[in-house]
């Protein structure tokens, strides 16, 4: 395992301590229970709205707290759902009298502890909501998985919501808003390498060096099918097909594109895949209205991309285009 | 014969122990059909439930069974936080009040335990997770008792039961949880919830045998 | 060689196209030369600032056009500096009247290519000044070494020159304030795996499971010296030593510290190495007054890091908060 | 005997041939001490050069050598970009109005174009560059010159010194280019860009001596 850090399992506090001193301005940073407060929290009359998740995906969460996005978020051990009292902090920090939502990506360990906070906030007294993203098309949604994954769309509902709430509109209307954009988007992801994670020390899966791994998860979980390798234009038809058909995007929807990086791919190559999705949604009568293209929801050093796609309108083109000032995302 | 409070205290601590022990094991079962993390996360949750005993004075079983249990959500995080969080809270609820449990006693406290994982996260047998230990231990128990065995036979009877139901779980295709996602590619591993569900179980019958 | 591409001699072009599709808004990209410019170049009466190198270090540098920072960028082929004919180019095209200023990484390519270019464009009556930057004090400046490369420094002397030539500063000024910032600027580098270009499709160099190559240029190119990796408190205290005593750094001293991720490191590593810095400099007596931490100028997929230290006054503090709206980097 | 226009055309072009062939070697050399892309840098380069002269008119060698200048320096970049492009500007300045070089023509060419590649980027001997292979050659070229050796014999002489001069490269320590960060590191090597300028030469004594 080659990394740069310390003691595998002082890696998130350490992290954490870095993230308090370089920003200072924006966040402040509870150690126990671990939480990074936005600096101004609570916002008096504004929705506080919270996320959470494993380390190993940054700049998510912590990197989206601040104006216009989160106002909390509660970092759990690498790949490793944070935990009620985690959550729970979070929850009482922000609270600014307007209720608080909460944003959970579906993952078992997740809504297990997220629900578990809910109810000690509730018997608190504290309005609390909850919004379970599940945008990840490689799974399917049945009686016989844990549902769909929460993935990329979980970065745009953020930020599209913590837009909302500055805009002071109610925990309602917020919630409602934030199951409409996990509603309208979609996404996929691939992997070219796999990631190590810090306490295990070893490779997540293994793949051969002509291979990929289509539907992964951003816990360096293995995908749902390995491949051979293709050109850049063959993956992004494979990825952006089933996302498309799924929804279904059609002929003159717009909508917001997000290439992301799993952390190990070069942006020149995000944007090699952001040129083919382009060509491959322009054949559709797509029109990308929005873009967002780098590393957001990452899984380590995983060399891979994965694509959400959101339905927009004008409202929610809006509240995409408002200013939001985080160290992991800045809108002017 | 019965479980004592320090039987509880010995039982955790030896558990304790052998998570550590088994960590690296636990890790590349999850790493496997998961992501990894499931030794990290029980050892992380094990020590600081030994803490939170070695600070608590008294022999009241339901206080400490309920330390363990909050211990364990505040630490682990994950499916198996809330979920073997909840398994220790309701055993505790169930020995409210009792010195030290019997045979029935102790029947009464798994099921209970099981009960609540089950409300919490859903899952029926079959569906390949920590259940699949568990039921079968608590069935297992209940034979025991119907036989009129003793307590330490029973235990090992228990655990042997949920150490069947573990490798059981090795053909199954998961439908909760992260391995769920894997669909087919989940079949043919064994799962890391019901493989630390089995070691607490082995480590009561070995704690009460001894 | 596992990237997301299609035929690896079309990286660039179609990672220009992707650049294009997506930040329209801010750039307007030329292929033949290949060039990115500011989409409202040439703003007239405001010095315009070009750069150029290999590509494979994005988002450096093609990331960083847009207002307050560059005017225009010249991408070469992976790892290999872009030729005159595209400096002219980016030089007409964002001459403004009142001079050009070429900011060039000292590397014996970028500099010989930039000479001839800034003679063809003097031929055609554009004023032109170049500065040289050559931060890295992990090579010796000898008359037994092409002297120092030019790395980290270059990214932050784009954003404070950019800030300047907002403000109509004189050709004279700018050039002369990036020469300051140089000046009072030092990094050095380490990796932790090597990289792989398109075109070799080799690792640039082998590294043990347990070593890492100290002292790496930008370019996959081997260090110094390699040693046993240890942990992020040892490597950062045998860059930030070399640093800190090259300029000198002393105690009351003012800084931007610039952790740069080489492109494979997660940021969660960076900032821990964030953290150590920032432990060595207080024990240094040093402020960090301003800090930027990510992958801003990479090697492609190579995990590692780059620290920068800039001696920081008022002025070059003000000119850092100044604001800048490129797809690289935003100041609001 | 002499070499006519129709012999600088062949050399370019058998040139592009012999680079495409050794593209990979010469990557690799440059991966050993540099960044690895000497071989697509010159290839790129020669093969703009050939479709260049492909378009090109005429028996004028200096046109025809400018042009071959010009669409390096435009198409590979890099260090060996502006140096293998003013090597051959200069050779075509130094040929100026010559329909074809005798070996004194061919010998003060080579000496001007070495000249250009020095004021540019500053090497001397012994520096571990392209210079030593280059000004061996235009050495040999004087001696056979002097030895009233035939142009063909004069040509493989010089392609000979230029191999000695690259084979000389290997032990030495760069002092300039990439390779020179490598300080010591970068002995036990073969510069590339000598290599190349040895490969340069070997091809026009084939083509003169066919
Ligand atoms: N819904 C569920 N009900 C019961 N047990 C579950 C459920 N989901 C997961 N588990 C158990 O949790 C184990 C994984 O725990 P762990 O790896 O710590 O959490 P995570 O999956 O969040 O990383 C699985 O092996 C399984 O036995
Ligand atoms: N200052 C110099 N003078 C002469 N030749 C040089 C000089 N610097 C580098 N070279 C030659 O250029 C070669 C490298 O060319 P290339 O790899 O194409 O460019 P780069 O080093 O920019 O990647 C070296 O092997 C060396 O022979
Ligand atoms: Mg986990
Ligand atoms: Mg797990
Ligand atoms: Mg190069
Ligand atoms: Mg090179």
């Amino acid at each position: 395992m080659k990394k740069l850090i310390n003691e595998p399992d002082a890696v998130v506090r350490e992290a954490l301590e870095g993230i308090e001193a370089a920003h200072g301005d924006l966040v402040r940073v509870i150690y126990e229970p671990a939480v990074i407060v936005r600096a101004d929290a609570p916002v008096q009359g504004k929705v506080g709205i919270i996320s959470g998740g494993g380390s190993g995906h940054e700049p998510m969460h912590g990197g989206f707290v601040g104006r216009g996005m989160l106002d909390a978020a509660c970092p759990g051990e690498v790949f490793t759902s944070p935990t009620p009292d985690q959550m729970l902090e979070a929850t009482k920090a922000v609270d600014g009298g307007a209720g608080v939502l909460h944003i959970v990506k579906n993952y078992t360990g997740d809504v297990l502890n997220f629900e578990m906070a809910a109810d000690l906030a509730k018997d608190e007294g504290i309005e609390v909501e909850a919004v379970v993203t599940n945008d990840d098309v490689a799974v399917q949604d049945s009686l016989y998985t844990a549902g769909r994954r929460g993935v990329g769309i979980t970065v745009i509902a953020e930020k599209i919501c913590g837009a909302a709430a500055e805009e002071r509109k109610s925990l309602a209307e917020v919630a409602e808003l934030c199951r409409t954009v996990n509603g309208q988007g979609r996404s996929m992801g691939m992997a070219l390498t796999p990631c190590v994670t810090p306490g295990s020390g070893e490779p997540s899966f293994e793949l051969a060096d002509d291979e990929m791994e289509i539907g992964i998860g951003i816990h360096g979980e293995p995908g749902r099918y390995r491949e051979k390798l293709g050109p850049a234009s063959e993956v992004v038809d494979r990825l952006a097909t089933a996302i498309v058909e799924d929804l279904p995007f059609e002929s003159g929807d717009r909508v917001l594109a997000f290439v992301n990086g799993m952390g190990g791919t070069p942006l020149i190559e995000l944007y090699v895949v952001y040129r083919e999705l382009n060509r491959f949604l322009e054949g559709r009568g797509i029109t990308i209205e929005r873009r967002l293209i780098g590393n957001y929801i990452t899984s380590l050093e995983m060399a891979g991309c994965s694509i959400t796609l959101l339905k927009l309108d004008d409202e929610l083109t809006r509240l995409w285009d408002a200013p939001a000032d985080t160290p992991g995302l800045r809108v002017c | 014969m019965s479980i004592s409070a320090s039987d509880v205290r010995g039982w955790i601590a030896r558990y304790a122990d052998d998570v550590a022990e088994h960590r690296a094991e636990l890790v590349k079962l999850d790493t496997a059909i998961g992501d990894g993390d499931h030794g990290t996360n029980m050892d992380r949750g094990m020590r600081k439930a030994v803490e939170k005993l070695d600070g608590l004075e008294g022999g009241d079983i339901a206080a400490l069974l309920k330390a363990v249990g909050m211990a364990l959500v505040s630490s682990v995080g994950g499916a198996a936080g809330p979920l073997y969080g909840t398994l220790f809270l309701q055993m505790g609820t169930a020995s409210t009040g009792r010195e030290e449990l019997d045979l029935a006693g102790w029947a009464n406290a798994l099921e209970a335990g099981v009960k609540g994982v089950q409300a919490r996260g859903k899952a029926e047998p079959g569906d390949k997770t920590m259940v699949d230990a568990l039921l079968p231990a608590v069935a297992a128990l209940r034979d025991a008792e119907q036989d009129g065995a003793a307590l330490d036979d029973a235990l090992r009877r228990s655990a042997d039961a949920a150490e069947e139901g573990m490798r059981a779980t090795i053909p199954l295709e998961a439908r909760k949880g992260r391995a769920s996602y894997l669909g087919p590619r989940s079949a043919g591993h064994q799962d890391p919830g019901a493989t630390s569900s089995w070691l607490l179980l082995r480590t009561l019958a070995a704690t009460a045998g001894a």
